[in-house]
């Protein structure tokens, strides 16, 4: 392509403007989090104030937020961990071991996943108190590995439709058992996908709301039922607010931000060829 | 050591009272207690469905005068076992009596709020209008009209719109309420397309199209408190707990401006504010009853007022609760807001709040299970009217339809 | 290869998902047959057809289906185009295009509930909120945003969250599209409009099946973005099936309604489902 | 008793019948090359041999054991395939010595045979890279040496050389061809490379629609097709086929032994062509190919397209009138049905 | 006055000469091929001809207007990429027509082109298929096809063929040229394959490291090449090249004009291989590759391999002592540069 100069200037100058409207929000709520509240709802909007601790300090007075982070942690890892575990070997013997069948049962894994959250409520409280699992880590995990696999499943499968069966053809003839084959071949063939799908996992699971905010309450509570004890309280809230879901958000935001290239290589459901 | 896991609402009170903790445990080794502090719509969510599937979450629930009744007939709760230091007649009569069933208290009064009027005594005066310690809603309306100025920033009358049971429909019920009106008659038949009901809500959309801030309709306590200390609004119904936060230099603009009066009524006083109490309670699946007992005790008992007076300030202790509170002269110079408060409170009757005869409990509700569904569905119709989306009396109409489809379903009648 | 061996690989996730759903499926079978309120435990009479008729008969069904499919068509809408647009302007190298990448992908890894908080309060606020403030510097009334457009307010979160997967998504496919095709293209005559129109877009059609797929699954449970900014409200007008089922079964406790209305919410996603597997699965394999 | 035997094999995908029985022996140490159109089955019969895919019917023998059911792992045969089917995660030792870790092979028994089989290849200094830090050419010997390493039984090759440029290709031919020789393997190669099958083969076996039309070796199969398929299929430019109607001068020089409905097959270098009309049937040049050593030169006679091939430089321009002659040594007589007639 | 006439032409990719200054002519009608080593700049060339990359300095004349810096799509020339690089969604119909469409041709006027080009290239029949839909030597018809309609100035091909197999590559080439022929169309044809460039060719241009070596007829080149490089690059397989020391009796029928330090260049069919070691230097045959129509015999002479090509059978075998001699009319000499010396 020639690279027209006037067309890069144009195209660097609307690229930022496009960039920083769009994370305007989260920069804005960076900045919140640092006002008092009564700047926080000043009219209009201040950009320039002095900036406070104070929220921060508030929060991890309130609250224990490393409680809060490390049940994140742990349910999040937990629940890829366990999703990779169980979706890795449907993945495998969907793309490897076709049938036509294979497509319709992916389809109606995925089609699980539109059931809304919310009409299951009754029923999955239930069965969580009636297995004692109430406000423990093991049920969000199970949880959220469920409500994750059907992507899961999709995910891997189309990181590994991309491994050519010749390789494992070969290896067949090298005389690789069916797990040598999973471990030694497929496994590292495919890290790329693995990983972006473990990703996608983890941020979905971190962001999880509804149930970590109904089948838990005092001892696994998660970064997003944080948010719950500082949305509208009577008084004014917005900075402590903005201090809370900053908090909250952070570790997952700069993780992303970190491991951005990795996933993205591998978020494309087949959709590049 | 038992451990206790109380659920709570996120308001001032209760997160001082978190702070707390340590005095607690520290007066009983034996006892832990582990917080779940939850905004008041997902903490209603979270309670009501653990209770109803006996799931056993929680030891101790923040409920409200709503629930108190329904979930004690229902025998859910267990009553609180209170003792001479507790000294239960201190309760103020209102509070008390909407939380006891048979004479036995289900639920401990942590704190109580009527609604009363705030306004902007700087403003009033400018304009030259002399509030009246009662106001006629009439009144307020002329106020509202002449203090309107959203050029310069100040709308007359703040009011809450935002849909829900607790929030538009606990204000409209007052409204309505003061205007003769009430939810249901002794047939149980909804009775919003009434006379009264057009006639307060269209007053209503009237004064809050003229007057009120933009976006009203979302709006409920905090979004209107912010407005109030932001300096945006000239006057303001709502729970009488906002005094506190308005006066407050630390977070209000406009502390030194303001002033206070009784909920304006209109046709009648009777049912013109309203009556809630958080309180504490115990369900009956608990299986540490015995430190749930104390630790109630503890939280809602005179010396827990006088732990928090030493900590932070009489100005901050929880109030609407006991009468000795009102009588101490600290808390008295304290809050130039205490009178007017407990005035409210004390005018309030849950029992008899409607001109009409009414067959339920509740001031700004009907503590009835049905209820929730009605005011929600009731609010969001209000919430529409008042946005323009709908006419009242469209609103009306099919609200009442709401409320008769919810009563057939609940079989009241056929 | 035996048969036995592919099974075995996938009976853990096909049992565990059957489970996950048929479980739930059958207790909420059961319960939209019953009249179960959670404040009335203990007594559950059956009640025949009684609770669908309740959820379809509620004036917010038909508006909340209208408001669903409104929801999900033009988040689709918004985000692919956009998406496509972005995806195009940060494909060739340009000053900082890494750090652009890092500030357009944020939005991703937000939590619905701070997403929804954020911009009902710190955005869309008619009085504080930086919206309206912008709109004053331009001498404008602010626009009220959850009250007079609530439906659009939830629109523009939604669609902000899910700009940035769509625009990753048409990023790696646009890195596939053959240089040789448009290089072709371009000795054919084609301008850089014609090279889009009649390249590029056709190029991106697989990855927007992909988006298309992807976000209806999760558009259709759209929820906390409802529930914290405009309630369903003002009336209905923000309603969709997901939020009236919430407002069934957790502000109203009404189990028994709220499940029938999940069996419409599970009719609705397998008419999606089949739709889907039409329209855009044949384009996946 | 031969090495490897294949009896009557079949094999269908569904109702497709690809493989309608096939019965060949191979012996020890013999260089067995298949060729036929493309889908004629090539692969998928070299795929059943190695266990890829079951066999519908038929039995496979080696070595005197019967293999037909026994796992592809298990058979010692080595495969090499079309896009090497490199393990891309691997460096060049690893994928040589895959199948020997896998096999428990001790660790400096490995070495010895990597060491060896690379230096054979000259891949000694490449050891430590991964596949795609190779060219094409090295990733071919990379996977001949994979297969190497394991000493198998027999060496099956599908189209090895097909991702070559035809320089390498040449030279890479020729390496196999080395090879085969001093390792004294067993091995079957697919490709429907003339050159290579023709170069490389002790025995080829000519398929077509999943059955074999003939085997023997190239020059057997040069000489004597033994059908009109197989003579066209052999050699290139291919064989000439005149209908016997067509050019009546031509198919009286065969001595009356030519079916009247029969075809006449006549190779490019049979036919001689002498400018101007004096010599031989009279046609046109249609077009010259000049390849330096030799000259292809198509001619038009009544109708007829012709290709000659001849060792000179050629005056002749594209319209030319010329004069084609037949050799009658090197005639090829096919009845109807395209069955060679012993001339 | 050329046709198309490349001016100094020079490219750099930032630091990298690409191609370092080229001169070149071409007349209108005629067939040029590009030749030369992977890597040594010959797509480069053809995109800048393109117009896909704009030149770093020099002109580019076409018809007498200078095209320098115009646009790739207005410069009258249409391409055959290696890919093909058809639109994967549009029909063969839709593919051929759309310069047409986006010149806003008229309807009937399109369809009578690609009417017409279809049928020149058998494509009547898949004109409503989508590539996908088409093997790889219809593909690559369509793909001409695209150029033709467009009835440009110069056709430019970058490797063509390459992605198709020996056979089919074959046909291709030929209808290439018939097509040629018939559209008497101005091309520019890159390749590495030896017989495309040899057939095809009017003018061979052999390029290496971005500048150009030689520029003939293929005969030229073959005949009379300029130096070493285009010696052995022209001719397959490649001309025997043995230092002026090496084989002192092989060196001494050069009639003394090869450089004591240079080399003797001799094609394959330059060297007889004759049985036994009565005639000619000794050597040993290492390989034999029989092809039919002639045979290709390895031979180590003196631990020089040598390569002879000869028409007919030949009754040796590996390991046979064999005589070699040489053909003295057709030698060639370098000197130590590789420059060559007139015999
Ligand atoms: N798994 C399969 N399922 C169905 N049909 C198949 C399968 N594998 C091959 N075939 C069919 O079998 C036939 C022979 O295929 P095969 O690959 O053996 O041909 P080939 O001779 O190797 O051709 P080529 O020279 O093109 O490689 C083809 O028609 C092909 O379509
Ligand atoms: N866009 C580019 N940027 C930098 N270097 C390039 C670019 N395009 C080509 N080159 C370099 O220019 C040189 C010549 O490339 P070119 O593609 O012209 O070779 P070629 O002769 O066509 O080779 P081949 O026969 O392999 O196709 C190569 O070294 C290549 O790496
Ligand atoms: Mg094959
Ligand atoms: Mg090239």
């Amino acid at each position: 392509m020639q690279p027209n100069p006037m067309f890069t200037v144009l195209r660097t100058v609307g690229a930022w403007a496009l960039a920083l409207l769009l994370f305007f929000p989260l920069g804005w709520l960076f900045l919140t989090s640092f006002k008092t509240e009564l700047q926080a709802i000043h009219v209009p909007p201040l950009f320039i104030f002095e900036p406070t601790m104070e929220n921060f300090s508030e929060v991890q007075r309130r609250s224990d937020y490393l409680l809060y982070a490390r049940n994140s942690l742990i349910t999040s890892v937990g629940s890829t961990i366990l999703g990779l575990l169980i979706a890795a070997p449907a993945a495998y013997s969907m793309a490897f071991f076709r049938t036509k069948k294979t497509r319709d049962i992916l389809m109606w894994m995925l089609s699980t996943k539109m059931m809304p959250a919310v009409g299951a409520l009754v029923p999955i409280y239930v069965l969580a108190q009636t297995a004692g699992m109430l406000d423990s880590l093991p049920a969000l995990i199970i949880v959220f590995t469920l409500s994750n696999l059907p992507i899961m499943v999709w995910m891997l499968y189309t990181s590994y439709k991309d491994i050519p069966n010749e390789i494992l053809e070969a290896a067949r003839m090298d005389g690789a058992s069916i797990w040598t084959e999973f471990r030694h071949v497929v496994m590292p063939l495919s890290v790329g996908g693995l990983a972006s799908c473990g990703l996608l996992c983890l941020v979905l699971s971190w962001n999880e709301a509804f149930w970590a905010l109904n089948l838990v309450s005092a001892k696994a509570g998660t970064l997003a039922t944080l948010i719950s004890q500082y949305s509208s309280p009577e008084g004014l809230f917005w900075a402590k607010l903005s201090a809370a879901s900053l908090m909250a958000i952070a570790p997952i935001v700069v993780f992303g931000w970190f491991s951005q290239k990795q996933l993205v290589q591998g978020l494309t459901f087949g959709a590049v060829k | 050591a038992t451990e206790l896991v109380i659920a709570t609402v996120n308001n001032g009170h209760m997160i001082e009272m978190q702070k707390l903790t340590p005095f607690f445990e520290k007066a009983n080794p034996d006892i832990k207690l582990k917080w779940v502090t939850l905004e008041e719509g997902t903490l209603r969510q979270r309670v009501t469905t653990d209770i109803a599937t006996k799931g056993g979450q929680f030891d101790v629930m923040t409920i409200g005068m709503y629930e108190a009744p329904i979930w004690s007939k229902k025998g859910w709760l267990l009553p609180i076992a209170t003792d001479a230091a507790y000294d239960v007649d201190d309760l103020l009569p209102a509070i008390r009596a909407g939380l006891s069933l048979d004479g036995k208290l289900y639920a401990s009064p942590f704190y109580g709020e009527s609604s009363m009027l705030m306004y902007r005594k700087d403003l009033a005066d400018k304009v030259g209008f002399k509030m009246p310690d009662q106001p006629t809603w009439t009144q307020v309306k002329e106020f509202a009209d002449k203090a309107n100025d959203p050029k310069g920033g100040v709308y007359g009358m703040c009011l809450r719109g935002k849909p829900g049971w607790g929030d538009n429909m606990a204000f409209l019920s007052t409204l309505v309420n003061t205007y003769g009106g009430q939810w249901f008659d002794m047939k149980w038949q909804p009775q919003i397309d009434t006379k009264p009901w057009k006639d307060a809500i269209n007053f209503y959309v009237d004064i809050m199209k003229k007057d009120g801030p933009p976006g009203a309709s979302a709006n409920s306590f905090n979004e209107n408190l912010a407005l109030f200390n932001e300096g945006k609004c000239a006057m303001w119904v709502d729970a009488t707990i906002a005094a506190s936060f308005i006066s407050d230099p630390k977070q209000s603009k406009v502390a030194d401006k303001v002033a206070f009066a009784q909920a304006p009524t209109a046709v009648t006083p009777k049912g013109a504010n309203w009556l809630w109490a958080w309180s504490l309670a115990i369900p009956a699946s608990s299986t540490k009853v015995d430190a749930a007992q104390t630790f109630i005790k503890w939280a809602t008992s005179k010396d827990y007022i006088k732990l928090v007076a030493k900590e932070t300030g009489w100005n901050t202790v929880p109030t609407g609760t006991r009468k000795s509170t009102y009588q101490t002269p600290e808390f008295l110079k304290a809050s130039k807001f205490a009178e007017a408060e407990k005035k409210a409170i004390d005018t309030a009757n849950p029992n008899d709040s409607t001109l009409p005869k009414s067959p339920y409990v509740g001031v700004q509700y009907a503590a009835i299970p049905e209820f929730q569904a009605i005011g929600v569905a009731v609010g969001q119709q209000m919430s529409a009217a008042l946005s323009g989306k709908v006419t009242v009396d469209e609103a009306l109409k099919t609200s009442q339809t709401a409320a008769e489809r919810e009563m057939k379903k609940g079989g009241y009648y056929k | 290869m035996n048969r036995l061996l592919p099974r075995t690989l996938m009976a853990p996730a096909v049992l565990t998902l059957l489970l996950w759903m048929i479980v739930p499926l059958v207790m909420t079978l059961y319960f939209s047959f019953v009249n179960y309120n959670l404040m009335q435990p203990g007594e559950h009479p059956f009640a025949g057809f009684e609770n669908f008729h309740y959820f379809i008969t509620d004036p917010d069904f038909w508006p909340a289906v209208g408001n669903t499919l409104l929801l999900i068509g033009s988040v689709i809408v918004i985000t692919v185009i956009f998406g496509v647009l972005l995806a195009l302007l940060v494909n060739e190298p340009f000053p900082g295009r890494g750090i652009v990448r890092v500030l357009l992908i944020s939005p991703f890894f937000v939590m619905p509930t701070v997403n929804a908080l954020l911009w009902k309060h710190m955005m869309m606020n008619p009085i504080y909120g930086v919206l309206a403030d912008v709109w004053r510097s331009f001498g404008a009334e602010p626009i009220d945003w959850l009250t007079d457009l609530p439906l659009l307010s939830v629109i523009i979160m939604v669609a902000w969250q899910w700009l940035p997967f769509a625009c990753l998504i048409f990023i790696t496919s646009l890195q596939s599209l053959d240089r040789e095709q448009m290089e072709a293209a371009r000795m054919d005559g084609a301008n850089s409009f014609q090279r889009f129109f009649y390249l590029t877009v056709p190029h991106l059609g697989r990855p927007m099946a992909v988006v298309i797929m992807i976000e209806m699954i999760f558009l259709l449970s759209v929820f906390a973005e409802i529930a914290i900014t405009t309630n369903g409200g003002p009336g209905n007008a923000s309603t969709n099936l997901t939020y009236m089922i919430f407002k069934q079964s957790l502000m109203n406790f009404d189990v028994g309604v709220a499940s029938a209305g999940a069996l419409f919410a599970v009719i609705l996603a397998n008419i999606v489902a089949a739709f889907l597997i039409r329209i855009i699965g044949k384009n996946l394999d | 008793m031969a090495y490897l035997e294949l009896r009557n094999i079949k094999k269908s995908f569904g109702d497709a019948h690809i493989i309608k029985g096939v019965n060949l022996e191979i012996d020890k140490g013999e260089f067995i090359v298949f060729v036929g159109p493309s889908g004629c089955g090539k692969s998928t019969l070299l795929r059943l041999i190695a266990g890829l895919e079951p066999t519908t019917s038929g039995q496979l023998m080696l070595d005197g054991k019967d293999i037909t059911n026994l796992a592809s792992g298990k058979r010692d045969l080595a495969m090499v395939f079309q896009s090497y089917a490199l393990y891309p995660h691997m460096s060049v030792a690893d994928n040589m010595s895959f199948a020997l870790k896998l096999a428990n092979v001790p660790k400096d028994e490995i070495r010895k045979k990597v060491d060896y089989a690379a230096k054979q290849l000259n891949l000694t200094q490449y050891l430590d890279r991964t596949p795609k830090e190779l060219s094409g050419g090295q990733r071919q010997r990379v996977a001949i040496g994979r297969a190497i390493v394991r000493a198998p039984k027999v060496f099956l090759f599908d189209e090895p050389l097909s991702n070559l440029d035809a320089a390498l290709r040449g030279n890479t031919r020729v390496e196999i061809h080395k090879l085969h020789v001093s390792l004294g393997a067993t091995s079957i190669y697919v490709t429907h490379d003339q050159v290579e099958a023709m170069t490389l083969a002790d025995r080829v076996v000519v398929l077509k629609d999943g059955l074999i039309e003939q085997v023997g070796t190239p020059m057997e199969l040069y000489d004597h097709p033994v059908n009109r398929f197989v003579a066209q299929f052999i050699g290139m430019p291919s064989m000439n086929m005149v209908p016997a109607s067509a050019i009546p001068s031509f198919s009286s020089q065969t001595g009356g032994k030519l079916p009247s409905d029969g075809f006449l097959g006549v190779r490019p270098e049979g036919l001689h062509v002498h400018p101007g009309s004096g010599v031989g049937v009279p046609g046109t040049v249609d077009l010259i190919e000049a390849l330096g050593s030799d000259t292809l030169i198509h001619v038009d006679v009544q109708g007829i397209p012709l290709i000659a091939r001849q060792n000179e430089r050629t005056p002749l321009r594209v319209g030319d009138d010329v004069g084609v002659e037949l050799d009658p040594s090197v005639l090829h007589l096919f009845n109807r049905e395209g069955q060679t007639v012993a001339a």
